[in-house]
């Protein structure tokens, strides 16, 4: 983890209020494994007041990338970056995604701007030789972001793009037809899509790794702001800045 | 060479800039991240005698200038502290403070007498802002008497420096520094969080899961300003002035009303590294105003309106 | 058409924002600026028996998401009020709330009889965060049993709406409410402004000349909501939300959290037009929540939490 | 008095730290007198948290001008506006200068950024026919500004550019020198300075006004938050934002 200035390379909207943002850091471009997030100071007068997390969503030689929707005040500032401007940012920070363990294919399944950590996660897995399929959820076809994802399947509430419904459906139906080797889940979105999804892997007995979106005030376990409920012994809470982002779903309670 | 150490009893703090409880963990979580050797001194989270979980989510929430928190006290307890950060947290040059939380008098005594012992340990920080079981969960920190009896009870437990963190949220903070001299802590540490709630309007719900939480941040540095004051002319033991620290001028300000010292909180979630760059800048600063301690700025405003609560502002 | 307004006594305010005293002068500088009609109450900068002077400049200074002010209850006076201010605001159909300011008992009881004889004053608001010159200028405020007193003999004076305005510097704020409704107040305003201070590190100087002012603006606000909350835990009298209000959300977190009504402060130094924007926006709002009656929205947060000081936060 | 979003046509910096900002409102434009002031909010977000008044320079048609020295934070941001850009202001505010009693000589003194309400003032003496002299002290000659100023004498601290000395030597100087008729002294600058100059136009009973620049909350007379000590009889405070911030010398006490 290290504390750095960088500068904005590129700032661009990918889709509807949906913002894709370059910047250069050779050090965090080095140490960022899937699942991991920088945590960004947007303005230095106090209002936002805190940093705001964002997964690193892909690396390219010394560029990193970020993907965010303009959902409030930080963001709003983040989307007015231009290339030159300079970001005050602390990453790479949390627990990445295991990509070492005992699987054979990854099932990516991302509601929303939840597909943000999983471009990197694939450059990752095409490393370890393992088979990909995505499942892509979002509201409607304007607010899809399919760059750099293997084997895309998409769902979307309004059916104005591939299957109409949520993105659980078309993993299930999928699953139905066709048989996987050794699957794993990575999951991220919504909280609500999150709690079905572990649900829905519980059930099937398929391994699922999700990465949780909680409110934060440090990101680097000083305040013990961020628990997440654990669901068997030891503590009763895990930290999600330091013990996640990314937790096996069987070892949390989402609520 | 500027001096920029100060002592409190026999120990000695390189400079006058903590970092302060429940805001830099148990000193260990930013290796590699802040030197913290060049802190005058670490605060640890409050510590209590069984290792707490703390309240459930959501226990931070952001507000103009500031943020509440409700974490609950979630420490890992005196014993885990004792085998597993100490080790670390001796070999560092920097002063360790240990902060005490309790919900009896009894439990405050406990957890001091077991830390007494223990080498690395160079002062406590009592924090009084916890609820008294006893009393149906009313805060010891809002009723002198209880806080002046804690203060009794530590001070015959321990030859090392006893300092009593206040809370703002009484109506005349005076009277409890007092109680503190008078049953002998050698500082007071002003101010612990303010009361304050948020409520977010699409779900209806407070924030916090507790409803109300403790209010941080630049927002309530010109009560804590206010409450040090008050402090400072009621009282000559050392003040550490706390609330809203984010700059070197804040600092200042700190000292010039009449803080001793200074502890950083929120703004190492910020940047850990507030409280290093505030205790270079304060250096940096004394220099040039050709001073030769930074002790010297304590106390330093100029003012020639005496303390007076006849004042009405409004 | 959604319901706005509400009644205290046989008063009827024709929606739930008022603008606060001391932040809107006596109604009459915002010609042309501001249609108060629009505003659901003026409340008048507090109105002593002879004209104040106040204190010496520097009587304001900004902070972050805030200010400061020590203004020293400038004004001109009740008879000046009723010669010069109360026929132009006879002429206004927004209800007209007086607020009172006195440094002895008596004096609250003298400006409110003269005031009560008035046509066109509508409710008083009392303002007991002043100096009481017999206790040597210690607040009327942080005295509970002062507080109670003053409510009784006002009480006995009058039949319009009393509002007492309640000051947030004290350790438990719902013993004053409650004290307030015992003695007969229609209502309490919750909060007046909070002590703080600044120092400008340039000349060492306190930023004001009484040194310590009162902190308002949306810093506070975070304070205020708990406050409102633990008054509307403790009693059921109507609340006067107030502190750092700046938009028509921060107005409904107050209505959630238990206020009657609000009060637009500071913010109508940033525009002056707060206060209607404010109030034609929680219509809206009551209207896509297809509310009938704005006054749905008070107390209807939606918290399973009962009140409990057993919380502790840290 | 209106409220509005006007929109900024330019901004330069015309000298080291100074900036002259030009924007267009038909209103403000129209009913400005020298010597009043706007109260402009600098951001939307709370830091600062009050708005921040500034003379009106000059009126061009349509177009308004301000001159500011970024000294703080508001300032600051003031700066970084481009053409395009909206500002918030109220306007115009104060009392003016009077300038139809009877005199015959305007005698201009600014200090430093004293000089802002002088171009308008220029405008509205050359039209009620007065004579003019401009007297113009600064640090050094890097933070002169002298446009649109009428039979100019400058004084600079460091000598770099005329007189070596303070605005008031050069004052007192020329009148030592020259027979001026019906004087009336119009000044602006810092307060040390505007102390001495009304001592001096005091001692020569000379009538002079004064414009004066302390710190404000509301501008528009609501706050009581800006007094200034009277001399004489009735109130002891007067409001700079509402029965200033021009003042007859002989009415107020600066402290
Ligand atoms: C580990 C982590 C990784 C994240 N990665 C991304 C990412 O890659 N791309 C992205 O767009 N966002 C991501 N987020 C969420 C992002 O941090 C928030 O959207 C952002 O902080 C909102 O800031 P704001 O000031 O714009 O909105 P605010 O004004 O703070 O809030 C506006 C609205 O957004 C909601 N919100 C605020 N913070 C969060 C949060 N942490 N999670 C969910 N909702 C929130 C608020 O409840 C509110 O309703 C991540 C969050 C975490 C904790
Ligand atoms: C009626 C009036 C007219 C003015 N006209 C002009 C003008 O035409 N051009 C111009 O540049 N400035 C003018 N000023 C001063 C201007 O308002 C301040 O410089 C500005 O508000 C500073 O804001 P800031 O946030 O940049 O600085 P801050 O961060 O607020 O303060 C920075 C420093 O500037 C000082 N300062 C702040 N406010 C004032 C003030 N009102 N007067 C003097 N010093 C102050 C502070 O004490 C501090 O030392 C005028 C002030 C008034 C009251
Ligand atoms: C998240 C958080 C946790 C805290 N935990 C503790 C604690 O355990 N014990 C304590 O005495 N103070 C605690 N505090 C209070 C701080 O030490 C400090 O007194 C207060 O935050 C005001 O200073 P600041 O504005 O610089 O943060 C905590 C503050 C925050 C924000
Ligand atoms: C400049 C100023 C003057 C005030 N004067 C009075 C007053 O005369 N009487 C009073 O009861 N409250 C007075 N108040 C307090 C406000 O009415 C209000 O209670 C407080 O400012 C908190 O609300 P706000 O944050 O919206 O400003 C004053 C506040 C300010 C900022
Ligand atoms: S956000 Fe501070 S500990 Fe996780
Ligand atoms: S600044 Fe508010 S009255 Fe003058």
């Amino acid at each position: 983890m290290t504390h750095e200035i960088v500068t904005v390379s590129s700032n661009n909207e990918v889709a509807e209020g949906l913002f894709l943002l370059r910047f250069q850091s050779d050090r965090i471009a080095r140490a960022t494994a899937p699942g991991q997030f920088v945590n960004i100071r947007v303005t230095d007068v106090f209002v936002p007041f805190l940093r705001r997390p964002f997964s690193v969503s892909r690396v390219e030689g010394r560029l990193v990338e970020i993907l965010f929707n303009v959902v409030g005040g930080g963001t709003q500032i983040l989307s007015s970056k231009r290339p030159g401007d300079t970001l005050d940012l602390l990453g790479p920070l949390g627990k990445p995604f295991d990509v070492h363990d005992e699987f054979e294919t990854a099932l990516i399944v991302a509601g929303g701007l939840g597909v943000a950590p999983f471009p990197l996660l694939t450059d990752w897995l095409l490393r370890e030789e393992k088979q990909i399929l995505t499942f892509l959820g979002a509201r409607n076809a304007y607010q899809l972001y399919k760059q750099h994802l293997k084997n895309l399947r998409v769902a979307t509430d309004d059916g104005s793009e591939g299957l109409k419904g949520t993105v659980i459906d078309l993993l299930d139906r999928y699953l139905q037809t066709h048989t996987v080797s050794k699957p794993k889940i990575f999951g991220c979105g919504p909280t609500k899509m999150l709690q079905a999804l572990s649900e829905y892997a519980h059930r099937k007995r398929i391994p699922c790794e999700l990465s949780l979106e909680g409110e934060m005030a440090c990101g680097i376990g000083l305040c013990q702001g961020c628990p997440v409920e654990r669901r068997n012994s030891g503590a009763k809470y895990a930290l999600v800045c330091k013990e996640g982002p990314t937790f096996n779903c069987e070892e949390i309670v989402l609520s | 060479m500027v001096k920029q150490s100060f002592t409190l009893r026999d120990v000695e703090f390189t400079n006058r800039v903590l970092v302060a409880s429940g805001t830099f963990g148990y000193g260990d979580e930013v290796k590699g991240l802040v030197d913290v050797n060049r802190l005058g001194g670490i605060v640890t989270k409050s510590l209590s005698w069984k290792p707490r979980e703390g309240n459930p989510p959501r226990r931070v929430a952001e507000t103009p200038c500031g943020m509440l928190n409700s974490i609950g006290l979630a420490n890992i307890g005196v014993q885990k502290f004792i085998d597993e950060k100490l080790p670390y947290l001796r070999t560092l040059e920097t002063a360790l403070v240990v902060n005490i939380a309790a919900s009896s008098v009894q439990e405050y005594c406990d957890v001091l007498s077991l830390l007494d012992k223990q080498e690395g340990v160079d002062a406590f920080e009592i924090n009084v802002s916890c609820p008294n079981v006893k009393e149906g969960g009313l805060s010891f920190g809002t009723d002198c008497t209880m806080v002046k009896e804690i203060t009794t009870r530590l001070r015959a437990l321990t030859e090392k420096p006893l300092i009593i963190k206040l809370t703002p949220n009484v109506a005349h903070i005076s009277e409890f520094a007092r109680a503190c001299k008078e049953a002998g802590a050698d500082a007071v540490s002003v101010i612990n969080t303010v009361v304050g709630m948020a409520v977010d309007i699409k779900t209806k719900k407070p924030k916090l899961s507790t409803v109300t939480g403790g209010l941080s941040g630049p927002a309530i540095k010109p009560i804590a300003l206010a409450k040090v004051y008050e402090v400072a002319q009621a009282v000559d033991i050392p003040i550490l002035g706390i609330g809203g620290i984010m700059t070197v001028e804040d600092a200042i300000e700190f000292l010039l009303v009449g803080a001793t010292a200074v502890q950083v909180g929120t703004a190492n979630f910020i940047d850990p590294n507030t409280g290093v760059t505030i205790a270079e800048g304060l250096a940096r600063y004394a220099e040039q105003q050709h001073l030769t301690d930074v002790g010297q700025l304590v106390g330093a405003m100029d003012s020639n309106v005496e303390f007076s609560v006849l004042q009405s502002w409004l």
